[in-house]
C-alpha cells in the first residue's frame, strides 16, 4: 500500500445492518430486566467510578443494545461493582449482574477469538 | 318561549359529543359536516390507545347520542355568516340557510402533510407510510405487506413528524403521536411476532394514565427498540428497502439501519376547515393557526367572537379523552349562554 | 465357634466402609499444605484436642446444635447417634466380660446372641443385658420419629426439608431396617432361649406366641446382617458420610485450618461433612419470601460433592450467613460460595488506572462513608455534625468520591479486580497517619477489617459512637421514642458486632425486643452478595423482614448500615433511621462559647495536623 | 420509487434562467482539470445554440476556496465577487453565469447577503471604488452553465448525433448524477428541482435517451469538501466520501457519471484510483472504474465532438469502453496528441486499476 500521509478512515457510523443482534439477545437472556431501561442517566450520575472516570452505564446499556461490542470491553472494566446503580434504577435493572453477565460474554467472545 | 337553536359545525368526535350533550339539554341542535360520514379522524382509526378499544364503538357510542335527536346536514360547509343582534345566519354550500341564537365550532384538525418532509421520502418511495396509513391496512383486516408483497422483517416508526419543527412551521408538539407509536408498534408485534420494531424518537410524551405503562409493556413484553435520535434522511435500496440516517444520541454516533418498512407518526394541524371558517366567522387563530380561545385557563371554549363556541382539535393537540371533555364543557357553556346571553358579556369582556 | 456364613454380608460392609474411610482420611490429611499440617500435628499433641472431643461428644452424639432449634428434632438425631454408640460399646465391653480371649472378631458383639444364645452367667450380666435393650429402645425411638418425620416434618419444626437424592433414599431406608431387625431376631432368640431383657425378652414371647420362631430365626440374622452390610456401603456415598467426617471437621477446624477464598481440604471435609439436615433451608429468606429452594447449602454443598458446577445456585444467595449460624456441623457454606464464584468469575482482572491517589490532611480520625452512604446523605450528615460537636480532628476521606472498598467485587468473585482497589485505599488511609479509620458502612467495615491490613484500629460509627458519648465527648438526652433495631448482616452475623449498636441506641430510646436478634438477624434483602436476584424478590424479602421484625409496635426501625437502611425505606411504613440520625437528633447541642470552643479546638488541630 | 410522484417535488423548484446575453465566469478547477470542458460549453453555446455569451479575460478565482477553507475573509470575497460583477456590468451584460459550482454558489450567498444587509453592499461599493475605481450592477439573472445546458436540453437533443443509448443492445445507459453540494444545498429554491432530488442534470439524462439511477447516497457529498482534501492530515475522510458514495452506487451497475461542479468529476474520478491504490477495491466492469463527466463533455459528446478535442485523454478512467456502447468512433491513435497534433506523452498506468491502451 502506497504512503501517502493517510489512509481511508473507517466508517464510525452505527451500522444496525452489520451489527450481530446475537450479543444482544444472549445478555437479555441472562439479564431480562435490562429491557426496561429507558435511559434516564441515574445510574450513569451516581456512579462511584463515574467520580473519577468517564463512565455511564446508561451509555453501555445503549451500546449493547444496538449490539456495538467493540467499545464495550474498555468501558465495563471501569466498573468497580458497588452496586449503588443498582440501589437507585427507576426500573428495577438489576445493573450489577447485567454487567458481570456482559463482561462474562466478552469474555467468551475473546475466548473464541 | 321558542326553543333556542344552536349550530355545531363539525361532525367529528367533538361535534358529535357536543351536540348529543346540547340536544340532550333541550335545544334545537343542527350539525354541520361536509363531508357525507360522521366520527372524523377515529372514523378512519383502527384501535386506540391505550386499551386497545375498537374506534368504531366510540363512534356509535357518540352517534347513538345524535342520531334522530339532533339535525344532521351532511356535505354542508359554511360559506357566509350574518349576524344581527345575537342571531346568527349561516349560508351553506348545499344551499340551505340555516339560523341560530350560537354557534359552536368542532372543525378539528388535519394530520400533517408528510410530502412536506422531503428528506424522508413520503409519496416517493412505497415503503413509507404514515400513522393514518397503517392505521388503514388494520382495518383492511389485510396481511401487513411491503410494496413487493413481502412480510416486513423490520419496521421503523418516526416520531414528530410536522410536529415540533420549525422548519415545517409546526413548533408545537402534537401530543398523541408518541403513545401512538408504542401503540402501533405494539400491534405490529401481535400481527408478526418475529418482526424488528425501531422506534425513533427525540423525546417520549407519555403523560397521560396508562401511557408509562403502555411503554413498560413495549420494552419489556415485545422487545421494541427504542433510539433516541431523529431521523435525518431517508432513502431507497434496489430492493425498495428504507435506508434510515440518524445519530443515535445517547451513543453519540451517526447510525445507519436499513428496514422494509417505515411509518412516519404524523403530526395534527390546523384543518384547512377551520382556518377558511375562521375567516368567515372572523374568528381569530393563534400563531399555531389553531382557533385563540379567550383564555387557555377557564375561558378555552370562546372564541373571541361573541356567541361563537369551540371545541375539540380546532384549539389545538388533544387525546380522544380531552376532545370529548372538551366537546362536554363546551355544550355547558353554550347552553348556559343561550340560558343567559349576559353570562358571555361577564366572562368574556 | 464364632462364625456363620451370615455374617458375611456385615463383614464385608464394615471392611470396605472402613477401609474406605482411612484411605480418605489418609488422602485429605497428606494433601495439607505444610502450615496446615504443622497446625494439625501441634494441635493433636496439645491438651486443646480435648476441647474438640468435648465438642464431638456434644455435637456428634448429643446434638447440642440441634436441640437449640429444636428438642424433639434434637432427640431424633441424639437417640440414634448416641444410642447407636451405646450398643457398639456397651456390646463390646459385655464381650470382654464373659469371653476370656482376648481377640474377637467385629462381628461376635454384634451377633451375640446368636453366638451365645444363653452364655454361662457371667459379672453385671443382668445389668449389661438391661443397658443393652435400653440403647436398643433409645434407638428405636429415633428411628421411629425419624420415620414419622419424613411424613411431617413440621413436627419438627422443619417447613421444608432437604428433597433427597436416590442414593440417601436408599442408605435411609437401610438404617430404618438396622434396628428393628435387631430387636425381631433378638426377640426371636429370647423366645426360644429365654434370654435377653425387658424389651427383647417380651417382645421376643410376644413373638414367639404369634409366630414359628425356630423356622424365623435364622433368616432374622440373615436380614439383620445384610441391612447392617447395605448401610455401610452405601454410607460413603450417601450423606452419611458425615458420621465420620464431623468428628474429623471438628478437630481440623479447632486447630485452626479454614478454606479462605479457595476449595482447599478443609472445604472438601466441609462439603462431606454437610448430612443435609435442612436445618438452612427454613432460615433462608429466599425460601420463606421467594420459594427458592435449591441454592440453599443442603443442595449447594451437594453439588459440589458431586461435582456440578451450578453458576446460577452458586451465585443465587444473599451471603447473610443465617445458613451457617443454624448448621449443626458449623459448616461456613458462603466462604466455599465465594470460593466458587472466585473460580468462576476471577478472570481478566480490572486495572482501575484511572483512579486518581487522594493524599487526605493527616488527622488522628479518619472517616471513610463509603459508596452508599452516598446514597443517604442524612446518615453524612449526621456523621458530620457529630463528629465536628465531639472536637476531635478528624477528615472526610470518601467526601468527593468514594473508591469502592473492594467488597462488592470479592463477592461477585473478582478477587484480583478488589486488590486493585484496596491497594489504593490502603495507600490514602495510611498517608492520612490516622490512628482510628471510622466507617458507616458496615460492607466496607468488613472489607477493613478482613480484606486489608492497616495496622490501624477500624470501627465501625455504631461503635465510635459510643467511644464518644462514653468519654462524654458528645451526650444525649433520652427520648421517650421507641424503637427495633435490625442487626445488618455485614455488621452482625459477619463481624460479631452485637452490642456496641444497641448500647449507643439505649442511650437515646428505647429499644424493643424482637424475635430476630443478634445471630439470628435478618437480611434485608439488599445484600450485595446476591448477584441475579431481581428487584421484585428484594422487596419481597424486605417486607418479610419488616413484617417479621414486628416494626409495628415501634415507632422507627434503626439500623446501621445505608444499605439496609434504603432497602427497608422502600417497604417500611415506619421511619427508618441509621444509629447516627438517632444519635444526631438527641444530641445535647453545648451553649454557644462551648460550641465555639469546639470549633476552635477543631480548627487548631485542623492547623495542627494541616502543619 | 414513485418517479411520478418526485416530479411533482422538483417542480416545485423551478428557476429562472435568462435565455440569451451571457457573461461567462471560468472555473480555476475546471479549466486546469479538464481543459476541454468550458471551450465545448462556449462551442455549443456559439456554434450550436447562437447566443451571445461574452467572458473577459480580466476576471479572476471567486475566492471560493481560500473562502471555504477560511484563508480569505468574506469582507475581502464579497468586493473580489464585486469586481467580477463590475467586469459584467462594464461589458452591458445582466446574466451572470459562472462554470463552477463553488463559485455559483458564493455569488448565490453574496447576493443574499446582500439583500439583507444593504449597508454592506453600501460598503462594499466603497471598497471596490477605492481599490479600483469600478462600479458595479448586482445580476439580473443568475445560472450556473449547467442551467443553461439544461435549459436548451431539448435543442441539444434535437441536433445530437449520439444519444446515452447502449447502440449494441438498443437500452439505455444507466446514468449516476452527481450535483455540487453548493449548487442547491444552501439554497435549494436557487437550483433547478432543489436540494433533495435535483432536477438539472436528470433533466439533460432523461432528454438525452440515458436512464437516470437513484441509489442511496445519491445526495452525499464527493468529499472534496474543502477543508478534507486541501488539509493531507483530513484526505482520510475524503475518500471516505467517494469510496460511500461507491459503494452505494455499485450495484446499480451504472455505465457512467455525470457532473455538473468542477470539483466532483475530479474526485469521482481520480478518488477511484485513490480508492484501488490504498483498498485494492475497483468499481464498473473489469476493475477499469465507472467512467466520469461533466455536463459539457457528454454535451459535446452527444453532438458527435472528436472525443480528444474536448479533453476526455485526460480522464483518469478510461472512456473508450463508454464511447464503444456508444457506438462514438473515434482514433483511438490520436488520444495523447494535442490540438498541434503533438504528442503530449502517456501517462503512468496504475497498479491496480485497468486502463485501456
Amino acid at each position: 500500500m502506497p504512503e501517502w500521509g493517510y489512509k481511508i478512515n473507517i466508517n464510525n457510523q452505527i451500522d444496525l445492518d452489520f451489527n450481530d443482534k446475537k450479543y444482544l439477545q444472549k445478555l437479555i437472556e441472562s439479564e431480562p430486566s435490562v429491557k426496561s431501561c429507558f435511559a434516564c442517566g441515574t445510574c450513569s450520575g451516581v456512579c462511584s467510578a463515574g467520580n473519577f472516570t468517564q463512565l455511564s452505564l446508561r451509555k453501555i446499556i445503549a451500546l449493547v443494545s444496538r449490539s456495538e461490542i467493540q467499545d464495550l470491553s474498555k468501558e465495563l472494566s471501569k466498573c468497580m461493582l458497588c452496586g449503588k446503580c443498582t440501589l437507585v434504577c427507576p426500573r428495577g435493572v438489576n445493573t450489577r449482574n447485567f454487567i458481570l453477565s456482559a463482561r462474562k460474554l466478552l469474555n467468551d467472545i475473546e475466548i473464541a477469538k | 318561549m321558542p326553543k333556542k337553536k344552536i349550530a355545531v359545525i363539525g361532525g367529528g368526535i367533538a361535534g358529535m359529543e357536543a351536540a348529543g350533550q346540547l340536544a340532550a339539554m333541550g335545544l334545537e341542535v343542527s350539525l354541520l359536516e361536509k363531508g357525507n360520514i360522521l366520527g372524523g379522524h377515529v372514523a378512519n382509526w383502527h384501535h386506540l390507545f391505550p386499551d386497545g378499544k375498537l374506534a368504531k364503538e366510540i363512534i356509535a357510542q357518540l352517534k347513538s347520542g345524535v342520531q334522530d335527536k339532533v339535525d344532521i346536514h351532511f356535505g354542508a360547509e359554511v360559506y357566509k355568516l350574518q349576524k344581527s343582534n345575537n342571531y346568527f345566519t349561516l349560508n351553506l354550500t348545499d344551499g340551505q340557510n340555516i339560523e341560530a341564537d350560537a354557534i359552536l365550532v368542532a372543525t378539528g384538525f388535519d394530520l400533517f402533510d408528510a410530502s412536506k418532509k422531503e428528506e424522508y421520502g413520503y409519496s416517493i418511495y412505497d415503503n413509507v407510510l404514515t400513522s393514518a396509513d397503517l392505521e388503514e391496512k388494520f382495518n383492511s383486516g389485510k396481511v401487513l405487506k411491503t410494496s413487493n408483497g413481502a412480510i416486513p422483517h423490520k419496521i421503523a416508526f418516526i416520531h414528530c413528524v410536522g410536529s415540533r419543527d420549525e422548519k415545517v412551521g409546526n413548533t408545537y408538539c402534537s401530543k398523541v403521536c408518541c403513545i401512538t407509536a408504542v401503540k402501533q408498534a405494539i400491534e405490529v408485534k401481535k400481527i408478526i411476532p418475529e418482526v424488528e420494531v425501531y422506534c425513533f424518537y427525540m423525546d417520549l410524551r407519555f403523560f397521560d394514565r396508562y401511557f408509562e405503562d403502555t411503554y413498560f409493556e413495549a420494552q419489556t413484553k415485545y422487545g421494541i427498540q427504542f433510539i433516541r435520535g431523529r431521523l435525518s434522511e431517508a432513502s431507497e435500496d434496489m430492493n425498495g428497502a428504507i435506508i434510515l440516517k440518524a445519530e443515535d444520541t445517547l451513543i453519540g454516533k451517526p447510525l445507519k439501519l436499513t428496514v422494509d418498512m417505515v411509518v412516519l407518526m404524523v403530526g395534527k394541524v390546523s384543518s384547512t376547515g377551520t382556518q377558511e371558517l375562521s375567516k368567515r366567522l372572523s374568528i381569530q387563530l393563534d400563531e399555531d393557526r389553531f382557533i385563540k380561545t379567550l383564555d387557555s385557563h377557564t375561558l378555552f371554549n370562546f372564541s373571541n367572537k361573541e356567541g361563537i363556541f369551540v371545541a375539540g382539535t380546532c384549539t389545538g393537540p388533544k387525546t380522544i379523552t380531552e376532545t370529548i371533555a372538551d366537546a362536554r364543557s363546551a355544550a355547558m357553556q353554550a347552553a348556559s349562554y343561550l340560558r343567559n346571553n349576559s353570562f358571555s358579556e361577564n366572562n368574556s369582556k | 465357634m464364632k462364625f456363620d456364613i451370615f455374617v458375611i454380608p456385615f463383614l464385608l460392609g464394615l471392611n470396605f466402609l472402613l477401609i474406605y474411610i482411612i484411605v480418605r482420611f489418609t488422602k485429605w490429611i497428606l494433601s495439607l499444605n505444610t502450615e496446615e499440617k504443622c497446625k494439625l500435628r501441634k494441635y493433636i499433641f496439645s491438651f486443646s484436642l480435648f476441647k474438640s472431643l468435648k465438642e464431638i461428644n456434644q455435637e456428634v452424639l448429643l446434638h447440642r446444635k440441634i436441640f437449640k432449634t429444636n428438642p424433639l428434632l434434637g432427640y431424633m438425631h441424639m437417640s440414634l447417634a448416641l444410642g447407636w454408640f451405646l450398643l457398639i460399646l456397651v456390646g463390646n465391653l459385655q464381650v470382654k466380660f464373659f469371653s476370656p480371649d482376648p481377640f474377637n472378631p467385629p462381628h461376635y458383639p454384634i451377633f451375640l446372641k446368636f453366638f451365645e444364645p444363653n452364655p454361662p452367667s457371667y459379672p453385671f450380666d443382668k445389668a449389661f443385658n438391661f443397658i443393652m435393650d435400653l440403647a436398643l429402645l433409645i434407638v428405636l425411638s429415633g428411628a421411629f420419629l425419624a420415620w414419622i418425620k419424613r411424613f411431617n416434618s413440621s413436627l419438627f419444626g422443619m417447613k421444608h426439608p432437604t428433597v433427597h437424592s436416590r442414593g440417601d433414599k436408599l442408605a435411609l431406608t437401610a438404617l430404618w431396617f438396622i434396628f428393628p431387625l435387631r430387636l425381631f431376631a433378638e426377640g426371636l432368640s429370647a423366645a426360644i432361649y429365654n434370654n435377653g431383657s425387658f424389651l427383647t425378652n417380651t417382645m421376643g414371647h410376644f413373638f414367639g406366641s404369634i409366630l414359628p420362631a425356630e423356622k424365623l430365626i435364622y433368616p432374622a440374622w440373615w436380614a439383620y446382617s445384610l441391612v447392617l452390610g447395605t448401610f455401610f456401603l452405601a454410607l460413603p456415598f450417601s450423606r452419611y458420610m458425615h458420621i465420620p467426617v464431623e468428628p474429623l471437621l471438628i478437630i481440623f477446624r479447632n486447630a485452626g485450618i479454614t478454606a479462605k477464598r479457595k476449595i482447599s481440604t478443609f472445604a472438601q471435609i466441609e462439603i462431606n461433612a454437610c448430612s443435609r439436615c435442612g436445618i438452612c433451608i427454613d432460615k433462608c429468606q429466599l425460601s420463606s419470601a421467594n420459594n427458592v429452594r435449591n441454592i440453599q447449602p443442603s443442595y449447594f454443598l451437594r453439588n459440589l460433592r458431586h461435582h456440578i458446577n451450578d453458576f446460577d445456585v452458586i451465585q443465587n444467595c444473599l451471603m447473610c450467613g443465617r445458613c451457617n449460624a443454624a448448621c449443626p456441623v458449623g459448616i461456613d457454606s458462603t466462604e466455599i460460595r465465594l470460593a466458587k464464584r472466585i473460580e468462576h468469575n476471577g478472570y481478566n482482572p480490572f486495572k482501575y488506572d484511572y483512579l486518581p491517589s487522594i493524599n487526605p490532611y493527616r488527622t488522628d480520625v479518619l472517616y471513610f462513608a463509603g459508596c452508599m452512604t452516598h446514597l443517604t446523605p442524612s446518615v453524612k450528615k449526621s456523621m458530620t455534625e457529630i463528629l465536628d460537636m465531639s472536637g476531635i480532628s478528624w477528615e472526610f476521606l470518601d467526601k468527593d468520591g468514594t473508591i469502592c472498598c473492594g467488597r462488592p467485587l470479592l463477592l461477585a468473585g473478582q478477587l484480583e479486580s478488589a486488590r486493585v482497589l484496596i491497594d489504593k485505599n490502603t495507600a490514602s488511609i495510611k498517608a492520612s497517619g490516622s490512628k482510628t479509620l471510622v466507617t458507616s458502612c458496615p460492607i466496607c467495615y468488613k472489607a477493613f477489617k478482613e480484606e486489608y491490613n492497616l495496622d490501624i484500629e477500624i470501627m465501625h460509627h455504631s461503635q465510635f459512637l459510643l467511644r464518644l458519648i462514653e468519654e462524654k465527648k458528645i451526650s444525649l438526652k433520652k427520648s421517650n421514642r421507641t424503637v427495633v433495631y435490625h442487626d445488618p448482616c455485614e455488621l452482625g452475623r459477619n463481624s460479631g458486632i452485637f452490642t456496641e449498636p444497641r448500647q449507643v441506641i439505649n442511650y437515646s430510646a428505647h429499644l424493643l425486643k424482637t424475635d430476630y436478634e443478634n445471630e439470628k438477624g435478618l437480611c434485608c434483602g439488599g445484600s450485595l452478595g446476591n448477584i441475579p436476584i431481581t428487584n421484585f424478590q428484594r422487596k419481597k424479602i424486605a417486607s418479610e423482614a419488616i413484617e417479621k421484625m414486628g416494626i409495628s409496635k415501634a415507632e422507627a426501625l434503626i439500623t446501621g448500615c445505608p444499605l439496609c437502611k434504603k432497602t427497608f425505606a422502600e417497604v417500611s411504613d415506619k421511619p427508618v433511621m441509621d444509629i447516627s440520625q438517632l444519635v444526631a437528633c438527641n444530641l445535647i447541642k453545648p451553649k454557644i462559647e462551648e460550641t465555639k470552643k469546639a470549633t476552635k479546638k477543631v480548627m487548631e488541630d485542623g492547623a495542627y495536623s494541616r502543619s | 420509487m414513485n418517479s411520478e410522484a418526485k416530479k411533482t417535488i422538483w417542480k416545485n423548484y423551478q428557476k429562472e434562467i435568462a435565455d440569451d446575453n451571457y457573461f461567462y465566469l471560468r472555473s480555476c478547477v475546471r479549466q486546469n482539470f479538464f481543459p476541454g470542458a468550458e471551450p465545448t460549453f462556449l462551442r455549443i453555446m456559439k456554434e450550436e445554440l447562437q447566443k451571445d455569451i461574452y467572458e473577459d479575460p480580466g476576471h479572476t478565482t471567486c475566492t471560493g476556496i481560500g473562502y471555504h477553507t477560511d484563508i480569505v475573509p468574506f469582507e475581502t470575497t464579497m468586493t473580489i465577487v464585486a469586481r467580477q460583477f463590475a467586469l459584467m456590468t462594464s461589458h452591458g451584460y445582466k446574466n451572470l453565469v459562472p462554470s463552477c459550482i463553488t463559485s455559483f454558489g458564493l455569488y448565490s450567498e453574496v447576493i443574499d447577503t446582500w439583500n439583507h444587509h444593504p449597508e454592506i453592499l453600501k460598503r462594499i461599493r466603497q471598497n471596490l471604488k477605492k481599490a479600483t475605481g469600478r462600479e458595479f450592477e448586482i445580476p439580473k439573472n443568475l445560472a450556473h452553465s449547467s442551467d443553461i445546458i439544461y435549459k436548451f436540453r431539448k435543442e441539444i437533443a434535437a441536433k445530437a448525433k449520439y444519444k446515452l443509448i447502449n447502440s449494441n443492445t438498443g437500452e439505455p445507459l444507466k446514468v449516476v448524477e452527481h450535483i455540487g453540494c453548493h449548487y442547491s444545498k444552501m439554497f435549494p429554491s436557487k437550483g433547478v428541482g432543489g436540494a433533495e432530488y435535483p432536477y438539472v442534470l436528470v433533466g439533460m439524462i432523461e432528454s438525452w435517451g440515458g436512464e437516470l439511477i437513484d441509489y442511496p447516497e445519491r445526495r452525499h457529498c464527493c468529499g472534496f469538501g474543502f477543508r478534507q482534501y486541501l488539509v493531507q492530515a483530513n484526505r482520510g475522510f475524503t475518500f471516505a466520501c467517494t469510496k460511500k458514495k461507491f459503494e452505494s452506487m455499485e450495484p446499480y451497475k451504472p455505465d457512467m457519471i455525470i457532473t455538473n461542479c468542477p470539483g466532483c468529476p475530479m474526485f469521482l474520478d481520480k478518488g477511484q484510483y485513490a480508492i484501488s491504490e490504498l483498498e485494492g477495491k475497483t468499481y464498473g466492469q473489469d476493475g477499469m472504474g465507472i467512467p466520469v463527466f461533466t455536463f459539457e463533455e457528454v454535451a459535446g459528446l452527444i453532438m458527435g465532438y472528436d472525443p480528444w478535442d474536448i479533453g476526455l485523454q485526460v480522464h483518469q478512467i478510461s472512456v473508450e469502453p463508454l464511447l464503444n456502447k456508444m457506438g462514438i468512433n473515434y482514433d483511438p491513435e490520436k488520444k495523447y496528441l494535442g490540438i498541434n497534433g503533438k504528442y503530449l506523452g502517456k501517462p503512468v498506468s496504475p497498479n491496480v486499476l485497468k486502463t485501456c491502451c
